[in-house]
């Protein structure tokens, strides 16, 4: 976290398309990733709790079946018997969708899995409230909190289908235990099979350095949306995709402070400890500027569409804009 | 408020309501489950029109049976026997999983009075009902506490850690019902995570046991009778069930768990139960008496 | 949150024995909090998983036997069965270790208890390092990140004996879900029997304008000891005891920036989305000041005696004093 | 690396110096649990210097047995076993619970070369295991896979769902050790939360079950033995032991569950095992040997 974040370009492509965005499926990058990793690496196992179709796992299972462990509704179970298997060499990647996989087995997340130090890898499906019509229990927002608080974990919230896929790969090559949320409903696709991905690394989509715009998942689309609008009315905003929310890029951050001098924060999670809590807590303690978070404001989901929610919660590209708005008047005032 | 006991035809007409409230709901929102909302019809249409002692009228009333289902997504069924108890208006089924609408995709107290605990989370039922249980008993209430759980479900080991609770602490008001249709998401229960000898495993855990067809309502009204005259131990029945039942292209077949015919399929699925979509559809919308007596019920057809 | 926060002076008594001071344990304050309860609500039951002793529940149980309620080692069946116990109008207190309380049972806290609305009162025992011996495994150090970020969770950690007593009878007033964390080992009394405590409103116990130190639990001892050794470097302090977590006094942590231009906060905790985060995320959005978070920093706890660890993990009142240090450096800077 | 198989006599000479271990540790961090350490001895001895093959020379040795205790808490016998079975030296007891040692509280893997998997929260012990035996098939390694799991521990759910999956998943390489002492920490496990019958949920759960006095050395023997013919099925040894087994005024006493005995109380039960504090911390201080092996062993007294 000690040399420069790089800034790379969005790439042509998706940004020239971003009123008309491709859309993809998150939970399908997890489940091509997985895929690749099957053939490269002989010790990945996949595990599921009953829920092989709706987190993609099925791609792994059926071509790998040997490797594929069906572990029935029991993610206790499932996150011990993860470490058992990592405990032996192997680099075990479960799946279930996120409300459990961060919440029924926390216990044993914290415990057997972070304090061992475990290579486990846990895939969190459903992750925000653009999981749509299933409702409020089925809308993991809680994740990014309850995960970062935990010791040895890295915690990744990717962007898109592309993404996905790579953080799914990298994950194997980290010694420790990662948690990585993704979601259920196509969303827009913001990088490409060739955008640099590194666990722990910012990427800069756009420059700007009248405000920052740091956000993560399907918030980064948000995100170039409403730069992309506030662009047209002369101020230059900075896109920061924060994929990797634990370790966080504090120097990706820092800069965004110092530079920009107003930073908002875009994420689909609830507003308590989340990705604003994370960088707000790095702003204060390396440059203060103001800050303003977009974010589900303490409030559980609930059945609807996935735009319909996105706009009832307040986390559409306008809100965005809106709070830009407010954040650079602050900036001034 | 006594319980309604409805008669057997009376019953039977019911849960053929149901069917077709399911099929319809599920056609309108396009999102939501078939499978296991079929399979639990008959024993739940028994459990509402007849077994337990509930007054949609005052959910508050503390002379109340207690009726929670642990598997919070079989919301369809869970919907439309409280619509046809009475609890809300028919048409209201039409807005599932809507925004809109008051019927949120797994049952919230918050927005659909007369859920008496949110759900939605596999598992945590059985406990909830535990607490009621042993709180009614506490109050000295005669009120009977009714849990229905799924199958798949067995497999989450909080439901263990309940089962163990409640033999321990001899809650004979407390009935629970698995519903036992041999499936689960991801395929069969045997083939995911095998869960027999069922029967077996609830008795080594303190329960009386009762195996019934889940689909035969007076098999299922003895094994309600006979829980009932129970003492010093709950009760689990198990229904053996067929999930998707009542839809000859759904029956038995794990991929229905999750999900809602297309038009085409409700269509058809209506026609096998006697009506069609758009009749059926007009009947929630048109149907809005509250109240279901022995003496009024049936008046919709 | 509206109305002024009450500035308040630290009673008399402890003050002045700021070196010496009475030490008790807070879990004899949630031990004799529901003592009181039990006397005077009839619909006040208390759960307990195989801990009666440690959690000191055991006062109620020899008292009240018929309301109390032993569950066994199932944190999972005792969250579910207190909300089913609140269903119908009782109100049910449980108890474990808050590493259990938090996590074992998280998924029933969020989607059965919270998202319910349900009035169940948790209590979190042996909250913190200073645990001692027992380790990592026992010592809670997320609960403020995992209990913070769910909706209807009101969130308490009392600064010692009396402050504990007081919030655990205030909890039976609130028809919402609460969680209570407390310690094990004794701590310094900062309080006396007369100090309000309103739930959501923070104390300032002593004032001060040039840097403001935000504690809560043992912290706000170790707090005041830094306060009166900055003091007699010229430095004033404003010390406030930040007992609720969550709703969090925005009022109170807003005229601390405003006033002091420069926070540290102090917890017995995680620095990831923990006090330091919550405040954080305060600061940023109304007055972004200098900020440094005295917090364990992201590593599990171990055995040890209470003084030797929180020593070791850098949150004694010498830590708060650096941390005041370099605040003022950048306040200045 | 062979499997040790000590006589009858030194294995109960072993399980005489690790009693003395447990009290002497304790007497010396005045913190941590004396009653499960003691009722674990017997069993725990046969395990680590008969039955298990392990090799603490070489800690990553594919061809061990894996062993896990599920109940963290009775790291005294835990570390008593590894330190008389070569895992580091004698005198690092003395160190138990500081903050300057290499021994936790609870077990934790990167503080003490040996244990496979940190642990101290009940009930996920057997998960673990369940994942290292299904692993090691998967490797078709011939290693074997203990799990020492407590009494009380049974109320945790999260056991009933590792043993749905061992059962489902035939791990016959997989052998459970229950250390039925009847208590936990609030009294006896019947009044607390009661677990019985214990055999019969087991059964029920698809295991083979093999009833034994946990104290009995050459009875465990034969259990062991018993669970290694056994084929298709995880075995679990329900071992009948007396909390605080072997120190007159800690037998049978709940209270003893979690806490250390004073010094005094120390030199009354060191006694009892025929030492003293003094000479046996001498012991432990001076006895350096790391080795235990069939002809070299016994070396200390
Ligand atoms: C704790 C938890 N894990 C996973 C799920 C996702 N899920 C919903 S229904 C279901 C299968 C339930 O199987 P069963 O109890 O047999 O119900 P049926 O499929 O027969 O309706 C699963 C895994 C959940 N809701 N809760
Ligand atoms: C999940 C969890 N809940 C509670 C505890 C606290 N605790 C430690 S030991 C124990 C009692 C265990 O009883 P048993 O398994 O019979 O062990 P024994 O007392 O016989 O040693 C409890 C409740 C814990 N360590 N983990
Ligand atoms: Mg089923
Ligand atoms: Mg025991």
């Amino acid at each position: 976290m000690s040399q420069p974040t790089p800034v790379m370009p969005a790439p042509e492509a998706p940004v020239k398309s971003l009123a008309k965005p491709e859309m993809k499926r998150t939970r399908e990058g997890f489940g091509h990733g997985l895929l690749e990793l099957g053939e490269k690496r002989p010790n990945v196992f996949v595990l599921v709790g009953d829920l092989s179709g709706s987190t993609n796992v099925s791609f792994f299972a059926e071509k790998f079946p040997d490797r594929f462990l069906q572990i029935g509704i029991a993610e206790q179970n499932m996150m011990c018997v993860a470490a058992g298997l990592a405990a032996l060499g192997k680099i075990p990647y479960l799946a279930t969708y996120g409300a459990f996989a961060s919440c029924r087995s926390a216990d044993q997340m914290r415990v057997t899995v972070a304090y061992t130090d475990l290579p486990v890898k846990i895939g969190g499906a459903h992750g925000g409230i653009s999981v749509g019509p299933d409702g409020a229990t089925h809308q993991a927002m809680e994740e990014i909190a309850i995960v970062r608080s935990i010791p040895n974990m890295k915690l990744i919230v990717p962007c898109d289908y592309w993404e996905t896929k790579k953080a799914t790969i990298a994950m194997a090559d980290d010694p420790h235990p990662n948690y990585i949320r993704f979601g259920r409903e196509p969303v827009p696709v913001v990088t490409d099979a060739n955008t640099p991905f590194t666990l722990g690394k910012a990427n800069v989509l756009r420059e700007g350095k009248d405000i920052a715009l740091i956000a993560c998942g399907v918030m980064v689309y948000e995100a170039l949306v409403a730069a992309d609008a506030l662009a047209e009315r002369g101020i230059q905003a900075r896109v920061v995709n924060m994929h990797t929310l634990k370790p966080i890029d504090v120097d990706a951050i820092e800069r965004a402070a110092r530079e920009c001098g107003a930073i908002v924060t875009a994420e689909e999670h609830q507003v308590n400890g989340g990705l604003g809590g994370a960088v707000a807590e790095v702003v204060v303690r390396t440059h203060p500027v103001p800050m303003e978070l977009v974010a589900v404001h303490d409030r559980f989901g609930r059945s609807g569409k996935q735009e319909e929610l996105m706009a009832a919660f307040g986390i559409k590209s306008p809100d965005v804009i809106a709070a830009a708005e407010r954040a650079l008047r602050r900036k001034k005032g | 408020m006594p319980r309604l006991q409805l008669s057997l035809d009376e019953l039977r007409e019911r849960a053929l309501f149901v069917r077709r409230d399911i099929i319809t709901l599920l056609a309108r929102s396009q999102s939501g489950h078939s499978g296991g909302p079929l399979s639990s019809t008959d024993f739940g249409t028994a459990l509402f029109f007849h077994e337990m002692d509930v007054n949609p009228e005052r959910l508050d009333d503390p002379g109340r049976d207690l009726w929670h289902f642990s598997i919070g997504h079989v919301t369809p069924v869970i919907y439309s026997l409280m619509a046809e108890r009475g609890y809300f208006p028919l048409v209201d089924l039409l807005g599932f999983r809507q925004f809109k609408g008051h019927l949120q995709g797994h049952p919230s107290k918050h927005d659909t009075p007369g859920i008496e605990v949110s759900a939605g989370s596999l598992g945590q039922g059985l406990s909830v009902c535990c607490g009621m249980a042993y709180g009614s008993r506490f109050d000295r209430s005669t009120r009977r506490v009714y849990c229905v759980m799924g199958d798949g479900e067995q497999q989450e080991g909080q439901i263990w850690e309940a089962s163990m609770f409640a033999a321990h602490y001899k809650l004979d008001n407390l009935c629970a019902v698995i519903d036992y249709n041999r499936k689960q998401i991801d395929g069969d229960v045997q083939d995911v995570l095998g869960i027999a000898p069922l029967a077996d495993k609830w008795r080594a855990f303190g329960w009386h046991v009762v195996e019934v067809d889940g689909h035969d309502i007076p098999g299922v009204l003895a094994a309600f009778d006979e829980a009932r005259a129970t003492k010093g131990k709950p009760t689990v029945i198990l229904a053996h069930t067929v999930m998707g039942k009542g839809i000859s292209f759904m029956e038995d077949d794990y991929k229905w768990h999750g999900v809602p015919p297309s038009v085409e399929q409700a269509e058809k699925a209506l026609a096998e139960l006697g009506t069609s979509l758009a009749s059926w559809t007009r009947r929630l919308e048109t149907h809005t008496a509250r109240a279901v007596t022995p003496s009024a019920n049936g008046g919709a057809s």
